[in-house]
C-alpha cells in the first residue's frame, strides 16, 4: 500500500517530519511562554519577538563579527537573556501588582518596537543564516531527502525541552519555583530572593526563545517579521495545552506541528488555521487546555 | 505645488521587493531628472516618495494624499501587483498619470486598465512568452508552479500555463503559497509529489530566492529542472553563480547589453554599488519620457501629456523605437537569458549570456481587448 | 449629564460640523471618525465589559469586507451594505464571544487573538476578499437612492452624524438596565451569578454589541478610502484600537475618540517622515501607556478633577505615603476578574 | 537584662489605601513567648505580616537583634533570622510534602533536622510524598510549623496554629512550643483561642484598632481577666 | 407526618452529595434536610467541607455523585443563575458587594431582574428608578438608609455584609445561604448582624455555615456538623451539643461544651 485515503505515504511522512520540525519550535518557544507565565504572570507578547531576535544575533554575530553558529548557539541566549532581564528589571517588574493584561500589553508594546528597529536596520525581506558545515549534507530517508540540519533541530529541542521539564518538575530549584509560583510573596518571606529569580526566569524563558532562534535561523529566513507570524500560533499552542502546564506546552506544540504538516497534505488551504480551529474546539470540550488544572 | 512639477515614487522600499526597485528606484529617477535639467516648463521638479509596505491600502491612501494634497502630477511604483492594481484605480478617479513599475501583473493593462496608467519594463505575458517557451522548446513537457498567493502569482501562473500548453507540454498543477512565507520546504514536498519534470517558479524577489534554494536543500533541484518565471539580476547576485548556473529566465533589459547600457550602469553603480535591475533602468526611463511629454505637450494637463507619451517613441538607453500602446503597454524587445556558470563569468556582474531576443510584439502579444479604452 | 458635560459636547460637536471648511483634509478626518467608532465600540468591551479583546480587527475588517463586496459586487445600496456589515461582524461576535467567554482575563485575550488570527487568514482565502489585492475601488453610492456620497463633504457629515450616533449610542447602553448589569458583573461576577444573573449571556451581549459597532467602523472605512484590504483584518489593527483606547482612557466615554484622534493623526503626520519607525514610536506609546499612563488622556484628566475636587473639600489631608494612590478607574475597567 | 530580640517601634502599615497598623510599639526578648491578643480584626495577623514585610507601605522601626529592618526586603528580613507560620498556612498544592518541607532555605545554623522534623511529627514522615494540600487541616499546620524549624530560625512568628485543630494535635502543638522554648527559641504567638495561649505564654499584649492597648505578664494574668473579657469577650 | 407533604416541609435536600477534588473527597455522601422556615446551621472543622458544600448547592462546583432536590426538583444540574432565580441565594464568606457602585445602586441590581428589562441596552437609567423605594426600604431593614449615595467602597466591613444582606434579601429569596454571615466582625455587628439574620428568617429558610457558636445557639433551629466531608450528627443545638463525637471532632477536650473559638 502506497497510500492512505488517497495520498501517497512519502508524501504524508514527508509533511510530518517537517511538522515535527515546526513543532519542535512551537514546543520551544510556547514552554518559554509557559514558564514565564507561570511565575511572572505574564503573557510574553514579546516572545515573538525574542525569538526573532536570537536569530538576528546568530545572524550579526556571524556576518559583523564572524562568530560561527556553535558559539552562536550558546551566546545568542544569553545576550538575548541578557536583554530580557533589563527590560524586566526596567518595565515589567512594575506590572506585577497590577492586572496580568498589562504585562501583556507591555510586551506587546515592546514587541512592535524590536520589529521596527530590526525592520529599519534589515528591512522586511529576510537574510539568509548559512547551514553549519557539521551538519552539512541529507539524510535518505527513502520517502524523502531530509537535511541533516533538519533532524538536529528535532534532537536538540526536545533534549532541551526534556531538560527544562526536569529541571522544573524534578529538582529543588523547580520546588522553589513551583513554590513562587503559587505564591510568590510567601516564598520570599522563607528567604528566598524571589525578586532574583523571576528576574532569572524571564531571562531564562526568553533566552529559551532566543535559542529557538538561532536554531531556526538556518531553516527560515531571518526575517524581523518571523517573531510576529509565529507567537499568535505559539498562542494558540498554550491556550490547547492548558496555560503554565510545561508539559503540556511540550506536547501540544509538537502534536500541533505534526498536525499542521498532516492538513498540508490533504486540506493545504485550512493548514493556517487548523491551529485555532483545534483552539476552538479545545475551549468547547475542555475550557482549561489538554494539560491544565482549573 | 504651482511653480513644481512633482514625481511621486510609490514602492515597496523595505520588503520583499526592495532590492529589486526601492532607493535604486529612487535614485534612477534622480539621475533622470538630472539628465533632463533639474525643471520642465520653468518648474521645479521634485519627488515625493513612501513605501506602501506591499500594502494596497497604504499605496492607494498615499496616492489618493498626494493627489489632493501635494498636488502630484505623476506617480511612479508598483513592484506589487496587488498595490498596483489599488494605485491605478485611484489614478484613474483622480486622472494622476501613472507608470507601473516591477508590477507584473498583465491585467493592468487589461480589466483594470485606465487612461491613465502606463505599464513599463514587462509583464506576465511578456515574461512567459519568454521563458516558459524557451523551456519547453528544449524538452521541460510537464510542468508543476509555485505561485505566489496573490494577483502577480496568479497571472503569471496562468500566462505560464497557457504558453506551455501552446507548445505542447502540460500542466500538473500549482501550489499557493503565502507572500511572506519563510520556510517553502513543505510546498517543495508537494511540488516534489506531483513528479512532474519543470519547477515553474511564479513568484518574485526574495521568495524565488529562497524557493530556489530550499528546493536544492532537499535535493528537489536534482529531480525537477527549476524555470524562474521572473528573476532579477541582484537575485541571482544573491544566490551567486554556483547555485544559479544554467537558469533561464527573461529580462527587459540588462547592464552589459551595450555600450549605452554599460555607461549608464557606471554612474548608476558609482551610487548604489550594485548593477541596476530592469525595473530601476525602467524608472531612469519612465521618467524622462513623461518629463519629454510634458515639454513636447507644454503642459502637465494629464490629458495632454498621456496623449504626447503615447505619440512619441522612446529612445534612450533602455530602449531603442519603444512605444506606449493604447492599452497602455510599453512595447519593447525581451530578453531570453541563461545564466552564466562561474566558469564562464569573466568579472564581476557578468551573469547573463543571450539566448535569444523576443521583438516587442513577439513578446507582449497583440492588444488583448479587455482594456475598455483600447478595444482592438 | 453634568452641565459642564454637556457644554462640551455642544463645543466638539460644533467643532465636528466646522472642521472640513477649516482647510482640513476630509478624508483625514472621514478616516479618524471610522477609528474612532471603532475604538468606541473596543472601548464598549473593555472599559464597560471588562473584557480585553485582542481580535477586534475581525469584526472592523469583517465589517469592511462585507460591505465592499456588497456595493461593488452586488450593488447594494450603501445604507443596507452597511447593516449587512454590521450584521455580519455581529454575527462573528457571537461565534467569537461565545468560545472566547468560556474563559475569563488573559485567556480570554488570547483567545480573541487567535481567533482574529484566524478570520484574518480567512479573509486571506476567501474568494470574495480578493485576497492579498482586497476589494478596491469601492463606490460611496448614494444615501438611501438621494443623496451621493462621492463629495467628500456629504460623505463627511453622514461619518460624522453616525459618529455622534455611536457615541451617544454607547452612552446609552452603559446607563441601561443591561449597562447596570454588565457593571455589576464587572465589579463581582461570582456576586453577580449568585443573584441570578446569567452573566455569559450579557456578556456574549456585550461583545456582540461591540462588535456590530466595530463593523459599522469598518464599513465607513471602506466606503471612505474605497477598499477593504487585509490590514484591517489583521492582528496590528487589534493591537492599534487597544492602543487608541488606553491612550484616550479606557472606561470614559470621550477617551477612545481622543485616543483614535491622536493615534491616526501621529500615523499620518509620521509615516511620512519616519518610515518604520512609526511602528517603534507606536510600540514607546504603548509601553509608556502602560508604565506611566495607564488611565489615558481623559482618564488622568477626570482623575486630575477629582483630586483637585476632593482637596478642595477636604484641605489636602493625605496620610497614604506615596506609591500607595488609590486604584484609578481605568485601572479597575480593565481588571476584570 | 535580657537581649532584645525584636523591637517595634511606631509601626504603622497599610493594606492598599486602608490604614491597618497605627503606631504598634512591642518588645520581644530573646527566649520569651509572646502572645498577641486582639478582637478579629485587630490588625495582630497585619502586625505579624508588617514585620516580615508582606503589607503594602510600612513606617516606623523594627529592629531585630538590633539591626533596623523597616527598609528590608521581606527575604531579608527572613534571612535575619526570623521565620514566619502564616494564618492561611501558606501549603504549596504542587509541592509534595517532603518538598514544602524543603523549600525555606537554611538561614542560620542550628536548625532542626528532617529526621528530627519527623520525629516529632511523624504523620509529615508517612505522607512525605503526598502533594502538599493532600493533607489533613491538622498535617497541613504541622507541617506549616515544621517548615520554619528547619531554616535555623530563632525568633518564630505564629499566627493561629491552634485554629480548627482536633484537640489533640493543639495539645501536640503546645507540646512542642514549650520543647521550642526550652531549646531557647523566641516566639510571638498571635492567637484567638485564649486556653491554647494562656498557659504558653510569658508576656501578652492586647491590640485593638492597629494599637497595642496594654500589655502584661503571665502572673497578671488572673486579675486580667475582667479586662480581657472586656476586650475580647473570653 | 403524610407522605405527600414531605416536599412541601423539606425545602432543601441532598441525596449521597458528594465532591472529589482529584482523589481527595471533600463532600463524602452528604444526606441533608433542610425544613422549611428553620435556621439552619452547618458547622464543622476547618476544612469539613462546608465551603464545598455550599458550592455545591449553588452551583459553583459540579458534585462528583449525588443529588440536589429544592422542593421535590432535581437542580442538580441547572446552571448557577437558574437555581438563583429559583430563589436558592448564598452570601459569600468574603464580602461581596459592587465595590465601585453606590450602596442604592447594589440592592438596586438585585432587585431590576425582576422587571425582566436587563438585556435592554436602549433604555435609559431612569426606567430603573422606579425600583428606588423598595431599595430604600432594604437599606432601613438594615440599618443602611443614611447610606443609600454612598459609594460602597467607602463602607466599613460590617456595613457591607450589612449591605450584602439587603441586596439577598432584595431577591426575596426562599431559601438564603450564608456562608461565616460574622466573619471578621466586631462583638457589636456580630449581635446586630445575628439580629438581622433572625429577622431576615420571617417567611424563609436560612442555611448558614458559622463558626461562632453564640450566634449558632442564639439563633440556629436545628445544627448539623460535617467532619471530614461526612456529617457526624445532626439535631436541634441542645442535642447535638452533647453529643461525644461532636465534642471530639470540633470542640475537642470534653471539659467544656460546644463552643467557638471566639
Ligand atoms: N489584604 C488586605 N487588604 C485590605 N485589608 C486587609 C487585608 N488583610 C487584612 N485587612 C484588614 O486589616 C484589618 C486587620 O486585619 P488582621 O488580619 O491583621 O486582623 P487580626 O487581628 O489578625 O484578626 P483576625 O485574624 O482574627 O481576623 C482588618 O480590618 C482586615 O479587614
Ligand atoms: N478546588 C479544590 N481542589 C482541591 N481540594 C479542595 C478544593 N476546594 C476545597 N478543597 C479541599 O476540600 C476540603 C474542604 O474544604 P472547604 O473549603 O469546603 O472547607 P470548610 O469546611 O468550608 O472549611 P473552613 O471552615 O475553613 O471554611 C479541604 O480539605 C480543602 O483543601
Ligand atoms: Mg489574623
Ligand atoms: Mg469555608
Amino acid at each position: 500500500m502506497t497510500e492512505i485515503f488517497g495520498y501517497p505515504i512519502p508524501v504524508i511522512l514527508g509533511q510530518l517530519m517537517l511538522g515535527l520540525v515546526n513543532g519542535s519550535f512551537y514546543a520551544m518557544l510556547s514552554l518559554g511562554l509557559a514558564v514565564i507565565f507561570g511565575l511572572l504572570g505574564v503573557v510574553n507578547f514579546a516572545h515573538g519577538a525574542f525569538y526573532m531576535l536570537g536569530a538576528f544575533a546568530a545572524y550579526i554575530g556571524l556576518e559583523a563579527l564572524g562568530i560561527n553558529y556553535w558559539v552562536a548557539l550558546v551566546l545568542s541566549p544569553l545576550v538575548v537573556g541578557g536583554a530580557g532581564i533589563v527590560l524586566e528589571r526596567l518595565f515589567l517588574k512594575h506590572l506585577y501588582k497590577l492586572d496580568p493584561l498589562y504585562g501583556l500589553l507591555l510586551t506587546f508594546g515592546l514587541a512592535l518596537i524590536f520589529e521596527g528597529v530590526m525592520r529599519y536596520f534589515y528591512g522586511s525581506s529576510g537574510n539568509t543564516y548559512p547551514v553549519p558545515d557539521a551538519l552539512q549534507g541529507v539524510f535518505n530517508l527513502g520517502f524523502m531527502i531530509l537535511p541533516i540540519y533538519r533532524a538536529w533541530v528535532i534532537v536538540a529541542s526536545m533534549t532541551i525541552c526534556f531538560a527544562t521539564w526536569f529541571i522544573i518538575e524534578r529538582t529543588s530549584l523547580g520546588a522553589t519555583l513551583r513554590a513562587a509560583t503559587e505564591n510568590p510573596r510567601l516564598v520570599q518571606a522563607f528567604g528566598i530572593n524571589v525578586p532574583l529569580i523571576v528576574m532569572l526566569t524571564y531571562g531564562a524563558g526568553v533566552g529559551l526563545a532566543a535559542l529557538a532562534g538561532v536554531l531556526s535561523a538556518p531553516v527560515i529566513q531571518v526575517s524581523p517579521l518571523m517573531g510576529s507570524s509565529i507567537v499568535v500560533v505559539v498562542f494558540a499552542v498554550v491556550v490547547i495545552g492548558g496555560m503554565g502546564s510545561i508539559l503540556g506546552s511540550i506536547v501540544s506544540g509538537l502534536a500541533l506541528g505534526m498536525i499542521e504538516g498532516f492538513t498540508k497534505v490533504i486540506y493545504p488551504e485550512a493548514s493556517n488555521v487548523v491551529v485555532f480551529v483545534i483552539m476552538a474546539i479545545v475551549l468547547v470540550l475542555r475550557p482549561a487546555g489538554l494539560f491544565g488544572r482549573e | 505645488a504651482p511653480n513644481e512639477v512633482v514625481i511621486g515614487d510609490i514602492d515597496d522600499m523595505s520588503g520583499v521587493y526592495a532590492d529589486v526597485i526601492g532607493q535604486g528606484g529612487v535614485e534612477a529617477i534622480k539621475m533622470a531628472i538630472a539628465d533632463f535639467g533639474g525643471s520642465v516648463l520653468g518648474k521645479k521638479i521634485t519627488i515625493l516618495t513612501a513605501d506602501h509596505q506591499n500594502k494596497p491600502d497604504v499605496g492607494a491612501s498615499k496616492f489618493r494624499e498626494w493627489a489632493d494634497q501635494n498636488g502630484v502630477n505623476m506617480i511612479l511604483g508598483g513592484s506589487n501587483t496587488g498595490v498596483s492594481i489599488a494605485m491605478s484605480k485611484v489614478a484613474g478617479q483622480k486622472k494622476v498619470p501613472f507608470i507601473a513599475i516591477g508590477a507584473a501583473g498583465a491585467s493592468l493593462t487589461n480589466e483594470d486598465c485606465t487612461p491613465y496608467s502606463v505599464h513599463y519594463a514587462y509583464d506576465t505575458t511578456s515574461l512567459a512568452n519568454g521563458t516558459a517557451s524557451a523551456i519547453v522548446q528544449q524538452g521541460g513537457k510537464s510542468w508543476y508552479f509555485l505561485t505566489a498567493d496573490y494577483a502577480f502569482g496568479t497571472q503569471l501562473r496562468t500566462a505560464a500555463t497557457e504558453v506551455v500548453e501552446k507548445h505542447g507540454g502540460k500542466s500538473l498543477g500549482e501550489v499557493r503559497v503565502p507572500l511572506g512565507t519563510t520556510d517553502f520546504s513543505s510546498f517543495l514536498l508537494q511540488a516534489q509529489g506531483s513528479k512532474a519534470q519543470v519547477l515553474g517558479l511564479a513568484n518574485a524577489g526574495a521568495d524565488f530566492t529562497n524557493s530556489l534554494k530550499a528546493a536544492q536543500e532537499f535535493g528537489i533541484t536534482k529531480q525537477m529542472k527549476p524555470a524562474a518565471l521572473l528573476a532579477f539580476i541582484s537575485d541571482i547576485h544573491s544566490l551567486g553563480l554556483k547555485t544559479a548556473q544554467g537558469l533561464y529566465l527573461t529580462t527587459g533589459w540588462y547592464w552589459d547589453l551595450n555600450d549605452a547600457t554599460r555607461a549608464w550602469s557606471k554612474r548608476y553603480f558609482s551610487v548604489m554599488k550594485k548593477e541596476a535591475t530592469m525595473n530601476q533602468a525602467a524608472y531612469y526611463s519612465a521618467t524622462l519620457h513623461y518629463l519629454n511629454s510634458v515639454k513636447a505637450a507644454g503642459s502637465t494637463d494629464p490629458d495632454k501629456v498621456m496623449a504626447e507619451m503615447k505619440k512619441e517613441k522612446i529612445n534612450d538607453m533602455f530602449v531603442k523605437g519603444g512605444y506606449i500602446r493604447a492599452d497602455g503597454v510599453m512595447i519593447h524587445p525581451m530578453y531570453v537569458m541563461q545564466v552564466k556558470t562561474p566558469a564562464e563569468s569573466k568579472y564581476p556582474w557578468d551573469y547573463y549570456k543571450l539566448v535569444k531576443t523576443m521583438s516587442g510584439e513577439e513578446a507582449f502579444g497583440p492588444i488583448t481587448g479587455k482594456c475598455q479604452y483600447a478595444k482592438k | 449629564m453634568q452641565r459642564s458635560v454637556v457644554l462640551l459636547y455642544a463645543v466638539l460637536v460644533l467643532a465636528g460640523l466646522v472642521a472640513p471648511w477649516l482647510d482640513i483634509y476630509p478624508v483625514y478626518l472621514m478616516t479618524l471618525y471610522s477609528f474612532a467608532i471603532f475604538a468606541c465600540a473596543f472601548n464598549l468591551l473593555l472599559g464597560f465589559g471588562g473584557m480585553l479583546s485582542f481580535g477586534h480587527a475581525a469584526y472592523f475588517g469583517l465589517g469592511a469586507y462585507t460591505t465592499s463586496w456588497l456595493v461593488t459586487a452586488q450593488h447594494w445600496g450603501t445604507l443596507p451594505a452597511i447593516l449587512a456589515g454590521m450584521a455580519v461582524a455581529a454575527l462573528a461576535g457571537v461565534v467569537i464571544g461565545g468560545l472566547a467567554i468560556r474563559r475569563s482575563g488573559i485567556y480570554l485575550t488570547m483567545i480573541t487573538l487567535a481567533l482574529g488570527q484566524l478570520v484574518y487568514f480567512v479573509c486571506l482565502q476567501a474568494p470574495f476578499t480578493g485576497g492579498e489585492n482586497g476589494i478596491q475601488g469601492v463606490p460611496r453610492g448614494t444615501l438611501l437612492g438621494l443623496l451621493p456620497l462621492r463629495p467628500d463633504m456629504t460623505m463627511y457629515y453622514f461619518v460624522f452624524a453616525l459618529l455622534v450616533l455611536v457615541f451617544l449610542g454607547i452612552r446609552r447602553i452603559v446607563s441601561s438596565p443591561f449597562g447596570q448589569v454588565l457593571k455589576a458583573i464587572r465589579e463581582n461576577e461570582p456576586r453577580a451569578i449568585s443573584l441570578g444573573y446569567d452573566v455569559n449571556r450579557y456578556k456574549l451581549m456585550v461583545f456582540v454589541l461591540s462588535a456590530a459597532i466595530a463593523g459599522l467602523g469598518g464599513s465607513l472605512k471602506a466606503l471612505v478610502l474605497g477598499f477593504a484590504t487585509l490590514t484591517d483584518v489583521m492582528q496590528g489593527n487589534s493591537g492599534e484600537v487597544i492602543l487608541m483606547t488606553l491612550l484616550g482612557g479606557a472606561g470614559t466615554f470621550l477617551g477612545p475618540v481622543v485616543g483614535a484622534g491622536v493615534v491616526v493623526t501621529l500615523q499620518d503626520v509620521l509615516s511620512d517622515r519616519v518610515g518604520s519607525w512609526v511602528t517603534v514610536i507606536i510600540g514607546c506609546v504603548f509601553v509608556a501607556c502602560v508604565l506611566a499612563f495607564r488611565k489615558g488622556i481623559v482618564g488622568e484628566f477626570l482623575a486630575w478633577r477629582a483630586r483637585r475636587s476632593v482637596r478642595a473639600q477636604a484641605g489636602g489631608s493625605a496620610d497614604t505615603p506615596a506609591g500607595e494612590a488609590a486604584p484609578a478607574a481605568g485601572e479597575a475597567a480593565v481588571s476584570s476578574r | 537584662m535580657p537581649t532584645e530580640m525584636l523591637r517595634i517601634e511606631d509601626l504603622q502599615a497599610w493594606y492598599g489605601e486602608s490604614h491597618i497598623l497605627h503606631g504598634v510599639n512591642l518588645t520581644v526578648n530573646e527566649g520569651e513567648v509572646v502572645c498577641l491578643l486582639g478582637r478579629n480584626g485587630a490588625g495582630r495577623t497585619t502586625t505579624l505580616r508588617a514585620i516580615v514585610g508582606l503589607t503594602g507601605a510600612r513606617k516606623g522601626s523594627i529592629r531585630i537583634r538590633g539591626e533596623e529592618a523597616i527598609r528590608l526586603a521581606s527575604h531579608k528580613v527572613a534571612r535575619l533570622g526570623v521565620g514566619y507560620c502564616p494564618e492561611e498556612r501558606g501549603i504549596f498544592s504542587s509541592l509534595s510534602t517532603q518538598e514544602n518541607l524543603r523549600l525555606p532555605p537554611v538561614t542560620a545554623q542550628g536548625g532542626m533536622s528532617v529526621d528530627e522534623i519527623y520525629a516529632m511529627f511523624p504523620n509529615l514522615k508517612e505522607r512525605a510524598a503526598s502533594p502538599g494540600t493532600r493533607l489533613s487541616g491538622g498535617e497541613q499546620q504541622m507541617l506549616a510549623v515544621a517548615r520554619i524549624l528547619r531554616t535555623g530560625a530563632r525568633l518564630l512568628l505564629l499566627d493561629e496554629i491552634s485554629e480548627g485543630l482536633a484537640p489533640v494535635i493543639v495539645q501536640k502543638l503546645a507540646e512542642t512550643i514549650r520543647t521550642l522554648k526550652a531549646r531557647g527559641y523566641t516566639i510571638m504567638l498571635v492567637e484567638q483561642n485564649f486556653r491554647f495561649a494562656a498557659p504558653l505564654a510569658d508576656r501578652f499584649y492586647v491590640m485593638e484598632h492597629g494599637r497595642i492597648v496594654q500589655q502584661f505578664e503571665q502572673r497578671e494574668l488572673a486579675d486580667k481577666m475582667d479586662m480581657l473579657h472586656e476586650f475580647l469577650g473570653v | 407526618m403524610p407522605e405527600k407533604h414531605l416536599s412541601e416541609e423539606i425545602i432543601l435536600e441532598t441525596r449521597g452529595l458528594t465532591k472529589e477534588f482529584k482523589g481527595f473527597v471533600a463532600v463524602n455522601g452528604v444526606d441533608l434536610k433542610v425544613r422549611r422556615g428553620d435556621i439552619h446551621a452547618l458547622i464543622g472543622p476547618n476544612g469539613a467541607g462546608k465551603t464545598t458544600f455550599f458550592n455545591l448547592l449553588t452551583k459553583f462546583l459540579l458534585p462528583t455523585r449525588g443529588t440536589i432536590l429544592y422542593r421535590g426538583t432535581d437542580i442538580t444540574h441547572e446552571k448557577p443563575a437558574q437555581t438563583a432565580r429559583r430563589g436558592l441565594v448564598r452570601s459569600f464568606q468574603i464580602s461581596a458587594v459592587f465595590p465601585h457602585m453606590t450602596v442604592l445602586e447594589n440592592v438596586r441590581a438585585a432587585l431590576q431582574r425582576g422587571l425582566g428589562t436587563t438585556f435592554h441596552f436602549w433604555k435609559p437609567e431612569s426606567s430603573l428608578y422606579g425600583l428606588h423605594d423598595r431599595a430604600r426600604q432594604l437599606l432601613a431593614q438594615v440599618g443602611l438608609q443614611d447610606f443609600a449615595d454612598e459609594l460602597t467602597v467607602n463602607l466599613p466591613y460590617g456595613r457591607k455584609r450589612a449591605l450584602e444582606l439587603a441586596t439577598t434579601l432584595a431577591l426575596e429569596p426562599e431559601l438564603m445561604l450564608l456562608d461565616e454571615p460574622t466573619q471578621g466582625m466586631g462583638h457589636e455587628d456580630v449581635s446586630r448582624v445575628t439580629q438581622l439574620i433572625k429577622k431576615a428568617s420571617e417567611g424563609r429558610t436560612i442555611l448558614m455555615v458559622e463558626h461562632n457558636m453564640n450566634v449558632v445557639s442564639s439563633i440556629a433551629d436545628r445544627i448539623t456538623v460535617l467532619q471530614r466531608g461526612t456529617i457526624i450528627a445532626d439535631g436541634p443545638y441542645a442535642e447535638v451539643s452533647k453529643n461525644p463525637q461532636v465534642i471530639e471532632a470540633y470542640m475537642g477536650s470534653a471539659d467544656t461544651e460546644l463552643q467557638g473559638a471566639h
